[in-house]
């Protein structure tokens, strides 16, 4: 009984002095680089559009697994992907919810220079007294100009498709 | 020569996972994708091999001597326990990518049973301590063998039309089976 | 002399050539309207440079280029603007384009075209933008304006101009027309390319199936040392750039280069003489050879046509459909797509316009693949098409570009063979424009960002200066003399 | 105009189809077929029909089931790998061989996986090896050949006996096919080339009048199918050539090193299935690698494989179990072995720049 105790306790004094002194030796230092890593791939528009305050927020709720890989619009599926790919979970690209892009109704728009002013990416443009207009390449669809425009000229619409944004379908057969 | 024979027969007759059915978990955790399950087979064979010669020393070096053998199976699933903690500090450190690909599957190594399982066969056979570490080395490369041949086939499957009821476990688990089935005709070989 | 290199792969489809190959390259009546869109090349959109109702003449410019990679239109005929606005593209998606339409006044009056010198005294640089200004694009089908080609020879060392006559597509025939009957033209077109690149020499390839086309060929470029008309085996895709060029001189381009980088550059024998009827005679590019074919087709034939021709025209003057037909083409039956309309417009990139019957379209009852590896071997770019197909079909598309999208050329040959029917062309159409749309994605994000930092750099700054200007102020209210003091200083 | 027939090019087609290539392999097989079921009688026949039908049966069953259309029936697959595993059933089977075979291979070995085209295995195959692990003795019991219409073959009511009934073959209605002769004599302690001077004699073995299974014996007949399948390039020639070769040129190098213990290729290639698994069963594209240098891998592992099975394994025959194996690696060949694509290296390299330049090609 001795004899087994003291052979047990004394493999396992040198097994756990060997990791300890290994621990020491590959230890890893970098806490969370996911965070980081998954924050780089972010518009940083600070949109709002995931549900959470910026794009830094939503880069830790990802990593905790609190908010969806599909959760950012402006970044499309190939965001969604790219984050699928990081955190190692399976996309369901049909959750993707298209993206939407501002129009203003410039019958309405009275050029008060509230909506461009508003606009976290100057997608917007024009001049006081000026009709403004919205540059599809730059607009994230946030939202912000709607709610800044004293006229409720502002609509979010999907994008209609033009020849450089029309895909070729996938084939319905087996 | 007779090594080689020995060791084809521990890879391909005696296959760890299809004749002996040890080793299962992981066997079907990781072969999903090939690359983790190359990563995966490289872990158990060095887990393996060291585990085969370790198991044999502490048997005959400690075990056997004391006259603990009641204790064997206690103190190689420490030594082994020990030694896949060591293994996972230095894949961490060495590739995170391989770490981060294995997951969970790495710690399972140590309740991996074909780790636990072929020291032990081994010492019921009464290797010597050459043997034992090819019997560990060659367990571990049929376990890879498969791994990766497993790999293989169920990344053609995810693209296969499997009907929604087997897709999936169901059907690596079928294929597993006929895989057993082919190697059967290894049989009476060595 | 005799350096053809084999190529691999590639399937020898019935010609379907006999018929419209036979008759002269007829011309059509003036149409009431032409429909122009504004896009009929690769790259930017041209804009327009007239207004609703203004009077233009035949060959006058009216929209421009906005930058090197597009091309101007010009007017096919003399008439009136009656509208700027979406016109019909000829395009599978149906989808509408910015175009301008003209009304023809009938008269189909000349603007005075500047007769230029003789050419060879010019410099290549000011004959490859006098191209431009033509608003010449390559005429193969590929659309890419002519003179950013030319210009190359400014950048890279070209060795070898290669013309392309081998028009491997079934049913087109306009190619070999233009090879019998402007043959001369053609080889001053390629004689003038050879002086703008500084070419060491050029070869005429054309497919062993055109007899004809190989002997007028021949016989124009007898005088022409430098200029030799290369016979090359009738297969398809031969009329791709890459396999031209590998069974001409006999080396590949290698993958995500162009052809400038093994020395050698690529024209169709449409471009060269549309390129030799701008340099010669200063006409702008504003007809073409369109080949209208078909088992429906009442005669099948070659058209010159102006460009903004409704497809309508063209086939009521090859005596319209001796029965209904189940597919309208534009283009070859390769790499040729849906007809949206009869009303779609012929651009400048339309070779052909077919009429097909059902025996003469594939089943489009697919089953699975099963792996016979009969496109692996009809592939002329060496790659596993069924695998490729097999992973867009799971939006794998990463796995896609792995066994060789990447390389694809969508020539169409492992669908041409396929057993089981499967669209491998639209599966890689399809992986092809999600890849497209991912990198347009993370472009706009990219763009976002940068507009994202620029502007909280420009609030920063808004505020810094408020602060310093709220500071100044308040430095001002308590020390009035030293800062007057200081502003005269400055001053 | 929106009744468009075909929505996206090509809109040519080559008219192959999947039912013409089965076809062909089925004409291809027809000439062995009839032989062997002229030699072996109306046993045979009864097992080859019913075989075949279970194999109908199943698929349309399963495709039922799985709500594919049933026209997939006619593409001629299932009758294929049902004429395929009755070819290599002995011939005399009880019925319930046939039957459990043909559907054990259809429903698990191919539908299971999604039917035609999703298998990883070749169902044929995987069903004779599950028949021979399950029921060795039936599997293994050979009549001797009784040509149709000669004094001892069993007459049509008769051969009903032996299908359903299982009635024992009478004493000298069984024979030993020549590998399992060889394995059996060896272990007894003769040399190998008494053994074959005693009961293998290479003309009758290439002809076909010698036991074995339905459809395997006459390799002259088998060959005449298989060069016309080549000829239509139904099949590829690689993988035929490399594991025939392999096994011929593995027997003679043992043949020279030890006579007494191993016979020679000729006798390899002349007996057992290995032209039968050479030309129509390792050649199965769903279950073979896609690239030339896959394909001559397959086939030198087949051919290895089948040797040493044969030689040193506890199995006489070794073709179903060496195409199984291969098969399961095909996913992995396919993987690593790809052929060159233009303008890159084998590697996947884009072809270096600088080094086509220079190579500089002047005057044809």
């Amino acid at each position: 009984m001795l004899m087994a105790t003291l052979a047990l306790a004394t493999l396992g004094l040198i097994l756990g002095g060997g990791l300890g002194v290994a621990a020491r030796k590959f230890a890893v230092t970098d806490e969370n680089p996911l965070i980081k890593e998954i924050e780089a791939l972010m518009p940083g528009s600070q949109c709002g559009q995931c549900g959470f305050p910026g794009c830094s927020a939503a880069a830790s709720a990802l990593v905790e697994g609190s908010a969806e890989v599909t959760c950012c619009p402006p970044g499309g599926v190939g965001l969604a992907e790219k984050l699928a790919a990081l955190l190692g979970v399976t996309l369901d690209a049909g959750q993707m919810s298209a993206p939407l892009l501002a129009r203003i109704d410039a019958a309405q728009c009275t050029g008060c220079t509230r909506c461009y002013r508003a606009c976290p990416t100057d997608a917007i443009v024009g001049a006081n007294g000026q009709i403004h207009s919205v540059l599809a390449n730059a607009c994230t669809g946030c939202g912000k100009c709607l709610a800044a425009c004293p006229e409720d000229c502002i609509a979010m619409a999907v994008q209609q498709p033009t020849l450089d944004t029309w895909r070729w379908a996938k084939p319905q057969a087996a | 020569m007779e090594y080689l024979l020995f060791l084809i027969g521990t890879v391909l007759v005696n296959n760890v996972v299809l004749v002996r059915f040890l080793g299962l978990c992981p066997f079907m955790g990781v072969s999903s994708k090939l690359d983790p399950s190359i990563g995966m087979g490289v872990a158990t064979t060095l887990v393996m091999t060291l585990g085969g010669i370790s198991s044999w020393l502490l048997e005959h070096y400690v075990l056997l001597p004391l006259n603990i053998g009641f204790l064997r199976i206690l103190a190689y699933i420490v030594v082994i326990a020990a030694m896949v903690q060591f293994i996972e500090m230095v894949i961490r450190k060495v590739s995170p990518p391989l770490y981060r690909a294995l997951g969970i599957y790495l710690p399972l190594i140590t309740t991996n049973c074909a780790v636990l399982g072929v020291p032990l066969i081994s010492v019921r056979e009464g290797h010597s301590l050459v043997q034992a570490g090819l019997f560990g080395f060659g367990s571990a490369l049929g376990f890879t063998l498969i791994m990766v041949i497993f790999a293989g086939l169920r990344e053609r499957l995810a693209l296969a039309n499997v009907p929604a009821a087997f897709s999936g476990p169901p059907i690596a688990f079928v294929t597993a089976g006929l895989l057993a089935l082919a190697f059967m005709g290894f049989g009476g070989l060595i | 002399m005799f350096n053809l290199a084999r190529i691999r792969g590639g399937i020898h489809p019935a010609g379907h050539k006999d018929r419209s190959a036979a008759l002269p390259i007829g011309t059509l009546a003036l149409p009431p309207r032409l429909y122009l869109p504004l896009r009929q090349h690769a790259g930017a959109e041209a804009m327009p440079l007239v207004k609703v109702g203004d009077r233009v003449l035949k060959g006058q410019l009216i929209a421009s280029s906005p930058s090197e990679m597009s091309a101007p239109i010009h007017a096919p005929s003399s008439g009136t603007v009656v509208e700027i606005g979406p016109v019909l593209a000829p395009h599978p998606s149906g989808l509408m384009v910015n175009g301008i339409v003209l009304e023809c006044d009938g008269e189909d009056r000349w603007i005075e075209l500047e007769a230029p010198a003789n050419p060879f005294d010019e410099s290549p640089l000011l004959l490859a933008e006098r191209v431009a200004q033509a608003g010449i694009v390559g005429m193969g089908g590929a659309i890419f304006p002519a003179a950013v080609k030319l210009k190359q020879g400014t950048r890279h060392e070209i060795k070898t101009v290669l013309v392309n006559g081998s028009e491997c597509e079934p049913y087109l025939t306009c190619d070999d027309r233009i090879m019998r009957e402007r043959a001369e033209a053609i080889v001053d077109g390629a004689r003038l390319i050879q002086h703008i690149l500084r070419a060491y020499r050029v070869v005429i390839g054309i497919e062993d199936n055109k007899p004809e086309a190989l002997a007028a060929m021949r016989a124009a470029s007898e005088p022409y040392g430098a200029i030799e008309v290369e016979a090359v085996p009738a297969l398809y895709p031969m009329g791709s750039a890459k396999q031209l060029i590998q069974a001409v001189t006999g080396r590949e381009v290698p993958a995500e280069a162009r052809s400038t980088s093994v020395g050698a550059l690529v024209h169709n024998v449409g471009t060269v003489y549309a390129i030799q009827q701008a340099l010669r005679y200063g006409r702008p590019l504003i007809s073409r050879v369109v080949s209208v074919a078909g088992s429906c087709v009442g005669n099948p034939r070659n058209l010159e046509v102006l460009i903004g021709t409704p497809a309508q025209a063209l086939f009521d003057a090859c005596g319209g459909f001796s029965q209904e037909p189940a597919g309208l083409l534009l283009g070859g039956p390769m790499m040729g797509v849906n007809l949206p309309s009869l009303q779609a417009p012929v651009i400048k990139g339309a070779t052909g316009l077919l009429a097909l019957a059902r025996h003469e379209l594939r089943d489009d009852q697919a089953s699975p693949c099963i792996r016979c590896a009969s496109c692996v071997d009809a592939c002329p770019m060496g790659l596993l098409p069924l695998e490729m197909a097999a992973r867009a079909r799971v939006d794998d598309l990463d796995g896609a570009n792995d066994y060789g999208l990447r390389d694809c050329i969508l020539c169409g040959c492992c669908s041409y063979v396929c057993p089981s029917h499967i669209p491998l062309v639209q599966y890689f159409q399809y992986a092809m424009g999600q890849q497209d749309e991912r990198r347009q994605g993370a472009r706009k994000t990219d763009y976002i960002k940068q507009l994202t930092e620029a502007r909280a750099e420009r609030l920063a700054q808004e505020e810094v200066a408020k602060a310093a200007a709220k500071a100044a102020k308040a430095a001002a209210k308590a020390r009035p003399t030293t800062a007057a003091a200081a502003s005269e200083v400055e001053s | 105009m929106s009744t468009m027939s075909v929505a996206f090019g090509p809109f040519a087609h080559d008219r192959s189809s999947v039912n013409r290539i089965m076809l062909h392999i089925c004409l291809a097989l027809a000439p062995a077929t009839l032989f062997g079921l002229y030699l072996f009688g109306w046993p045979a026949i009864n097992l080859w029909l019913l075989t075949c039908a279970t194999a109908l049966v199943t698929e349309a069953l399963c495709l039922h089931w799985l709500g594919q259309p049933l026209k997939r029936l006619l593409d001629g697959s299932a009758l294929l790998t049902g004429w395929l595993l009755a070819l290599s059933l002995p011939p005399w089977a009880p019925w319930w061989i046939g039957v459990g075979g043909a559907a054990f291979a259809i429903g698990i070995g191919k539908q299971l996986y999604g039917g035609i085209g999703q298998n990883i295995f070749n169902p044929a195959m995987l069903a004779r090896v599950a028949l021979l692990i399950a029921f060795p003795l039936q599997m293994t019991t050979w009549a001797v050949p009784h040509a149709l219409g000669s004094a001892a073959a069993p007459g049509f009511v008769e051969s009903l006996a032996i299908t359903f009934t299982g009635a024992p073959l009478a004493d000298g209605m069984s024979g030993a096919t020549a590998l399992g002769n060889l394995k059996t004599e060896l272990t007894l302690g003769h040399s190998a080339e008494e053994i074959l001077a005693g009961n293998f004699s290479l003309i009758p073995a290439l002809l076909g009048s010698t036991a074995g299974s339905l459809g395997e014996t006459s390799e002259l007949l088998l060959l005449l199918g298989g060069l016309w399948l080549l000829a239509r390039r139904i099949i590829h020639w690689e993988i035929p050539l490399s594991l025939l070769l392999s096994v011929a040129v593995m027997a003679s190098i043992a043949h020279q090193i030890n006579p007494d213990r191993y016979p020679g290729g000729l006798y390899h290639l002349a007996s057992g299935g290995l032209l039968l698994g050479a030309l129509f069963i390792a050649t199965d594209p769903v279950t073979s690698p896609v690239s030339r240098s896959g394909r001559l891998i397959f086939g030198i592992g087949c051919g290895v494989l089948v040797y040493v099975i044969r030689t040193w394994g506890s199995f006489p025959e070794a073709v179903a179990f060496a195409v199984l194996f291969m098969n399961a690696l095909s996913p992995l060949i396919d993987r690593y072995c790809r052929p060159r694509a233009y303008g890159r290296t084998s590697s996947g390299k884009p072809l270096a720049i600088g080094r086509q330049t220079s190579q500089v090609k002047r005057e044809g």
